[in-house]
């Protein structure tokens, strides 16, 4: 089987790689570039674990190819906090404590990230059907939506 | 141990606080890494062919082919896992499970793993794999598998707890009963009886990490063990036993854990990575599939049980019985009698009894979930009682009140309560907002109470300080949710320091003594107790080292808030020592100072929660949502209220999804149809509104600080609770579990035809 | 000398009774003197039993004194979740 | 095959599998051009598949359904990626993700129910990968888009090896999992018609959750409006109800002529309930989905009626 070799952007750095063609783009970024950050929950799209966002579209990174990375643009949990500055969202997650075991938290800060770019001022509810491609099962979603709420306002001021 | 763990009524400067936790960071920027996340060099690709038969003998497998396949390291079956269990029935039960022997006992059974270069090479080698099955009648159902006729799953199981001893094999494993009084003389007071079936469905722990792990076995005997449990020293005992290791010579690592709920206490795949990495002679990372984490793994009992309850006029309960049957998946259980012990519990009852039926089904082996086996019985119950309160015509809370068992009262598993919390949840539910709120058209109101034991256990625990006076903490328990931010508050309370200045990790088994595992509700309640132990030998420890820098009796130093503190007229000019002077010293007072702790933290009290639930259900449909959900529960003392808020939610969004949509769905061939999250429907973030806590805190009279476990109560009432939300919407009472739309609307309809 | 109360399904391992007079002192002794009087309870102590004392169950703590006039009830040891 | 997109999975799982195909020679091409895109389908050793958003492709060779032998990639051929407004109306490209088709306020104006249909299909990540033409390819009968699509005279146009043509959406799916289209043949584009006045489409399905779940039953309905307020035209389609799209001609009939009064209404309800031939299966029971595509279609005819100007 004939690797397919990529070149693509990550979290703004240059990344080349030599995939298979039925390799996930998830399976590239914790298998062969050790960004382990995204999880995979169920490699079907169902989780969101392991979102990532792909030119500006929020994606489940186990839905696209390795392939389909060339020329692209991505953007991952690790090029969240810039440097040592945590994002408003991260931030907010520990203060909230929207985490419990934290398998889901990378997923939903991306999936928030994305919300929160495209509606700064949203309501309950648009949060809770922006996030409802994210599952978290310790949580019950309640301090999650919260944190979301508070990162806004933050972001708002900003 | 002299150590005395009483509860003493101090007052807390850390403890009940809300700082965030030490495994924040890493865990919001992608760092921390959990089961799938570690690698080793030169390690293989594990994965494991299944069963796709519910109930079949396996007649032959010839993995030749497979073998011969390049990449191709390592080929299993359960040849290769030799039974060493020697006896014990429980063991053995476990390695049939983790790789099928004779018979696939159900779709999903494990009956050959490979160990090869790459995913798509093992994959392939799967392929290659031939296995001869004769396939065999099988059952799912718990009640068709107690029938005389069901097909027989392991003629060696004699129903255990009859009377007389039976003659014939059977798929009922135990009988066990529980109660006291007479139920016949009860029932015959009673002005009232209502008696109700209820059953209901398999659910999954849900957690969204799979079960993952890394095995490395050398030749020499030696072994590593990466993965994700909640409990690595009892992985660590059941590998070992498993596979013919020195307990010692296995070194057992916990990753963070993505979730476990009671389905990361069994092991699955770990003795299976263990074998192929011995015979392969490198390491194996062994992921499982989502579609192999629900046909393979976790889940909670189908059940079906059947209630009676009277009581008279003035509202007073006389009497209560229950007949539970619960499956076990295809091995021995002792599920339904857990359902048994706890069905009754919250009430203060002279008559009493509960039955319980372990059954055997060809479905995945059952494992514990949160509060195992409590939320049946309690949805079983909390429908009756809300049912009987309408036939008397009392308020529901008001009756729960009457009837709640307080201090003194006969548990219906046999113990005498010490002081409990059920009370004065139901007094604190009746004060609450929730229950005043007014309703609209096609909404209802239901409330609910449940219980959970909670378990102390086997803890160790170290506490090392720094030179710098900083703390590090290792504990044994696996911290599921924020446990470490707890046990360091705990530290710094007993120390008197900040909690900044403690760090709590999670040890592996070689640096550490046993712990049992983060079960029962006992992660917290136990650890904090081994580290108020080991703070209490750190601080003698301290006293003896400022004894020597201030050239005193340490008869004479005393600690207070952080400080050595010299007693006495004669140490009038001596100044405090910080903890940190203390530590910057050691290394000329006698070396580094740590404190230890090994003991066996028992007494944990049990815990009693009160939920309400408003519902609103479409009535040309069946769709209910949930609308507004109050969580009420005793956390005896809340160490990290933000995290005790959490479990209760948690819960509660877990007893929300069963009780609406979350089910195992077998097809007639006995496959298991809705492995995936896609159509195994957990509670996404819009199904559920915020969810509303209140703790209290009745102090637990066997915990220096008063705690009791939270972390399972939370998900006994929500069944009972959403059913009597339904039943005042629209007027039928679900009896069946999960209140799908397709269930409620045929309810209503046959409501409607009368 | 302790009066024991055998829950589930421990008295068939009595022979049917419910109720026990043991002397002991601790858990220790009185599981030791269980086995000994009752053979069928050896592979059930292997399982795990819990004792209750007053109403508090302890799993492990076979030093636990049995005090006079306790209530004490044996229990199966549970799984959590 | 056409890619795939929608979340319709038939059960092979692990050790399920009858599928022999070793997959070692598996290709991943991004051709330029659709006739380059349909030459390399049409020349295909083994099992080819097309890949746009790949939210039902990827799941299945997840799962082992598929190993194809050809992924051919077209997000790169010009003009897929388009949602172009003629004088004819919209033509949607095939690999136009559904979230793009939320954010096209003319299509959004004219066609909301298409577009509320589009946007129902998984979750915000899938909208931004999954496509309109993959969830019509797909061919399961519980797909969202298609309904809506179906009840709007939707046409596909279809390249391939011996050039194009264009079809009635509703002729695609022959069965679950099954088109029309023969080897080769790619679906380039979905075209609406030019929006007249006076005149609303509507899509709701029936899940037990919110969000991220499969439709048990769903109902689209396209209608337009007289002068004076009457429905001058009507379609309905429900999804999941059969074994592909059912257009219910009976409950247009119904509906051409009425107000949408409650009476209209009800023998809307009871046509769409006895039009329907569906199956007891995980999702919902036969009777349930009956009695709900009878509500559905109430509820959706009212809202398009509405969007329409009606009442």
């Amino acid at each position: 089987m004939a690797g397919v070799a990529v070149s693509t952007t990550i979290n703004g750095d240059h990344v080349e790689y030599l995939c298979q063609p039925d390799e996930t783009l998830l399976d590239v970024l914790r298998d062969r570039l050790g960004l382990t950050g995204a999880k995979e929950g169920c490699g079907t799209g169902d989780c969101g674990a392991c979102s990532v966002i792909v030119d500006n579209r929020l994606v489940c990174s186990c839905l696209v190819l390795g392939a389909e990375a060339e020329g692209r643009q991505i953007e991952t949990i690790e090029g969240m906090a810039h440097g040592d500055q945590l994002h408003p969202l991260q931030q907010k997650f520990l203060e909230h404590a929207a985490l419990q075991c934290g398998i889901c938290t990378p997923g939903f800060l991306i999936a928030a990230k994305d919300l929160l770019e495209k509606n700064p001022s949203p309501t309950e509810e648009e949060i809770r059907f922006g996030l409802a491609g994210n599952l978290c099962r310790c949580t019950g979603y309640d301090k999650i939506v919260r944190a979301v709420q508070d990162a806004a306002n933050v972001m708002k001021g900003a | 141990m002299n150590f005395d763990p009483r509860y003493s009524g101090r007052s807390f400067s850390s403890v009940g606080t809300r700082p965030l936790r030490p495994d924040g960071v890493d865990k919001v920027t992608g760092r921390a890494r959990y089961g799938a996340d570690f690698n080793m060099a030169g390690q293989l690709v594990g994965r494991v062919l299944r069963s796709p038969h519910a109930h079949a003998i396996i007649k032959k497998i010839d993995t030749s082919k497979a073998e011969k396949l390049a990449g191709v390291k390592a080929v299993i079956t359960a040849k290769d896992l030799p039974d060493l269990t020697d006896g014990d029935a429980g063991m053995f039960d476990t390695l049939d499970n983790c790789m099928a022997r004779k018979k696939a006992l159900y779709d999903g059974h494990a009956v050959a793993a490979v160990a090869a270069i790459d995913a798509r090479t093992a994959r392939q080698a799967l392929k290659l794999i031939e296995v001869d099955y004769e396939v065999l009648p099988h059952v799912t159902d718990v009640d068709e598998a107690m029938q005389h006729h069901a097909p027989l799953i392991n003629d060696a199981i004699f129903t255990e707890g009859l009377e007389e001893k039976p003659v014939k094999p059977s798929n009922v494993s135990k009988r066990t009963q529980y109660g006291h009084g007479d139920v016949h003389q009860g029932f015959a007071q009673a002005d009232f009886v209502v008696e109700r079936s209820f059953k209901t469905e398999q659910t999954h722990q849900g957690y969204i990490e799979p079960h993952a792990c890394v095995a490395s076995v050398n030749p020499d005997g030696t072994a590593d063990l990466w993965v994700c449990t909640q409990g690595h020293f009892v992985y660590r005992q059941h590998c070992a036993q498993l596979l013919g290791l020195e307990v010692s010579k296995l070194r057992v690592t916990s990753s963070e854990i993505g979730g476990g709920f009671g389905g990361k206490t069994h092991v699955w795949a770990e003795p299976v990575a263990l074998a192929l990495s011995r015979k392969a002679g490198r390491p194996v990372k062994l992921v499982m599939t989502r579609d192999e984490v629900f046909r393979a793994s976790g889940p909670t009992s189908a059940t079906s049980i059947d209630v009676k309850i009277g009581a008279r006029k003035d509202g007073t309960i006389t009497a209560a019985e229950a007949t539970l049957r619960y499956t076990c998946g295809p091995y021995a259980g002792m599920w339904a009698e857990i359902g048994a012990m706890t069905a009754f519990a919250c009430y203060k009852l002279e008559n009493v009894k509960t039955v319980g039926y372990e059954v055997l089904v060809n479905r995945p082996k059952t494992a514990a979930y949160r509060a195992p086996s409590a939320p049946m019985a309690a949805f079983a119950v909390e429908s009756a009682v809300d049912e009987l309160a309408k036939e008397i015509g009392i308020d529901p809370v008001e009756f729960r009140i009457k009837n709640a068992a307080q201090e003194g009262t006969r548990a219906s598993y046999g113990p005498v309560y010490g002081p409990i919390g059920i009370g004065p949840t139901l007094e604190a539910v009746k004060e609450h907002p929730h229950m005043r709120a007014p309703l609209a058209q096609n909404q209802g109101r239901g409330m609910a109470c449940g219980f959970w034991f909670n378990f102390g256990g086997q803890t160790c625990t170290d506490l090392n300080i720094g030179m710098d006076g900083t703390v590090s903490l290792a504990v044994g328990t696996v911290d599921v949710g924020g446990s470490r931010a707890s046990l360091s508050l705990v530290a710094a309370e007993e120390l008197g320091i900040d909690y900044s200045q403690v760090k709590a990790i999670v040890a592996d088994t070689s640096s550490l003594g046993y712990n049992d595992m983060t079960d029962g509700s006992r992660g917290t309640f136990s650890s904090s107790m081994a580290t108020i132990s080991a703070a209490r030998n750190a601080i003698k420890v301290l006293r003896e080292r400022a004894a020597q820098m201030w050239d005193i009796s340490v008869d004479d130093v005393a600690w207070e808030k952080g400080h050595a503190v010299a007693k006495g007229e004669k140490h009038g000019n001596l100044g405090k020592l910080s903890l940190k002077e203390i530590a910057a010293q050691s290394g000329k007072t006698g070396g580094p100072i740590a404190g230890h702790s090994e003991l066996v933290a028992d007494g944990a009290g049990v815990s009693f929660a009160t939920h309400i639930c408003d519902v609103e259900v479409d009535p040309e449909t069946g769709s209910t949502r949930v609308i507004r959900y109050t969580v009420v529960q005793d956390a005896g003392k809340a160490v990290h209220p933000t995290y005790v808020e959490g479990q209760y939610q948690g819960g509660a969004a877990q007893g929300i999804g069963w009780a609406l949509n979350e089910e195992y769905i077998y097809g007639k061939d006995g496959r298991l149809q809705n492995p995936g999250f896609l159509d195994y429907r957990i509670p996404v973030c819009s199904d559920l509104p915020m969810i509303d806590t209140q703790i209290l805190e009745i102090p637990n009279p066997n915990h220096p600080y008063g705690v009791r476990g939270v972390g399972e109560t939370s998900i006994v009432p929500p069944l009972a609770a959403i059913a009597n939300a339904v039943s005042n919407a629209v007027g039928v009472r679900m009896s069946h579990i999960p209140m799908s739309p397709p269930r409620i609307l045929a309810a209503l309809e046959a409501e409607r035809e009368g | 000398m302790v009066q024991v109360t055998l829950w589930g399904s421990l008295s068939a391992a009595a022979g049917g009774k419910d109720k026990l007079d043991i002397e002991a002192k601790d858990i220790r002794e009185l599981f030791r003197k269980l086995a000994e009087q009752h053979p069928a309870f050896e592979p059930l102590l292997d399982r795990g039993i819990a004792v209750a004392i007053d109403g508090t169950i302890y799993r492990d703590t076979w030093s636990k004194e049995l005090p006079p006039g306790a209530e004490i009830f044996l229990l199966p040891r549970l799984a959590g979740g | 095959m056409q890619e795939a997109d929608g979340h319709y999975k038939e059960s092979l799982y692990n050790g399920r599998s009858d599928h022999d195909h070793q997959g070692e020679t598996m290709r991943y091409i991004r051709p330029q051009s659709i006739e380059e895109a349909a030459g390399l389908l049409a020349s295909a050793a083994g099992p080819a598949a097309i890949l746009a958003g790949g939210s039902d492709l990827l799941v299945r060779m997840k799962g082992g359904f598929i190993e194809p032998e050809l992924i051919v990639d077209i997000k790169a051929i010009a003009g897929l990626s388009e949602i172009k407004e003629t004088a004819d109306g919209f033509s949607i490209g095939a690999a136009v993700p559904c979230a793009v088709l939320g954010e096209n306020a003319a299509l959004k104006k004219a066609w909301p129910g298409v577009v509320e249909a589009a946007k129902l299909i998984g979750s915000k990540q899938v909208q931004g990968r999954c496509t309109i033409v993959g969830n019509l390819c797909n061919a399961s009968p519980a797909a969202d888009s298609v309904p809506a699509l179906v009840a709007a005279g939707a046409k596909a146009v279809v390249a391939g090896p011996n050039g194009r043509r264009t079809i009635p959406v509703e002729a695609v799916p022959t069965g679950p999992g099954r088109t029309s289209l023969a080897k080769g043949e790619i679906i380039e584009a979905i075209l609406l018609d030019k929006r007249a006045p006076n005149a609303g489409d509507a899509y709701q399905r029936f899940i037990p959750r919110t969000e991220m779940d499969i439709a048990v039953v769903s109902a689209g309905v396209n209608l337009t409006l007289g002068e004076a307020g009457a429905i001058k035209s009507a379609r309905v389609a429900l999804g999941a109800a059969a074994p592909t799209v059912l257009l219910v001609e009976e409950a247009a009939e119904v509906l051409v002529g009425s107000k949408l009064d409650e009476a209209t209404l009800e023998r809307l309800a009871k046509i769409c309930a006895g039009a329907c031939r569906p199956i007891d299966d995980k999702r919902g029971t036969i009777e349930f989905r009956r009695k709900v595509a009878g509500v559905l279609a109430k509820r959706v005819a009212t809202t398009a009626y509405e969007r329409a100007g009606g009442k």
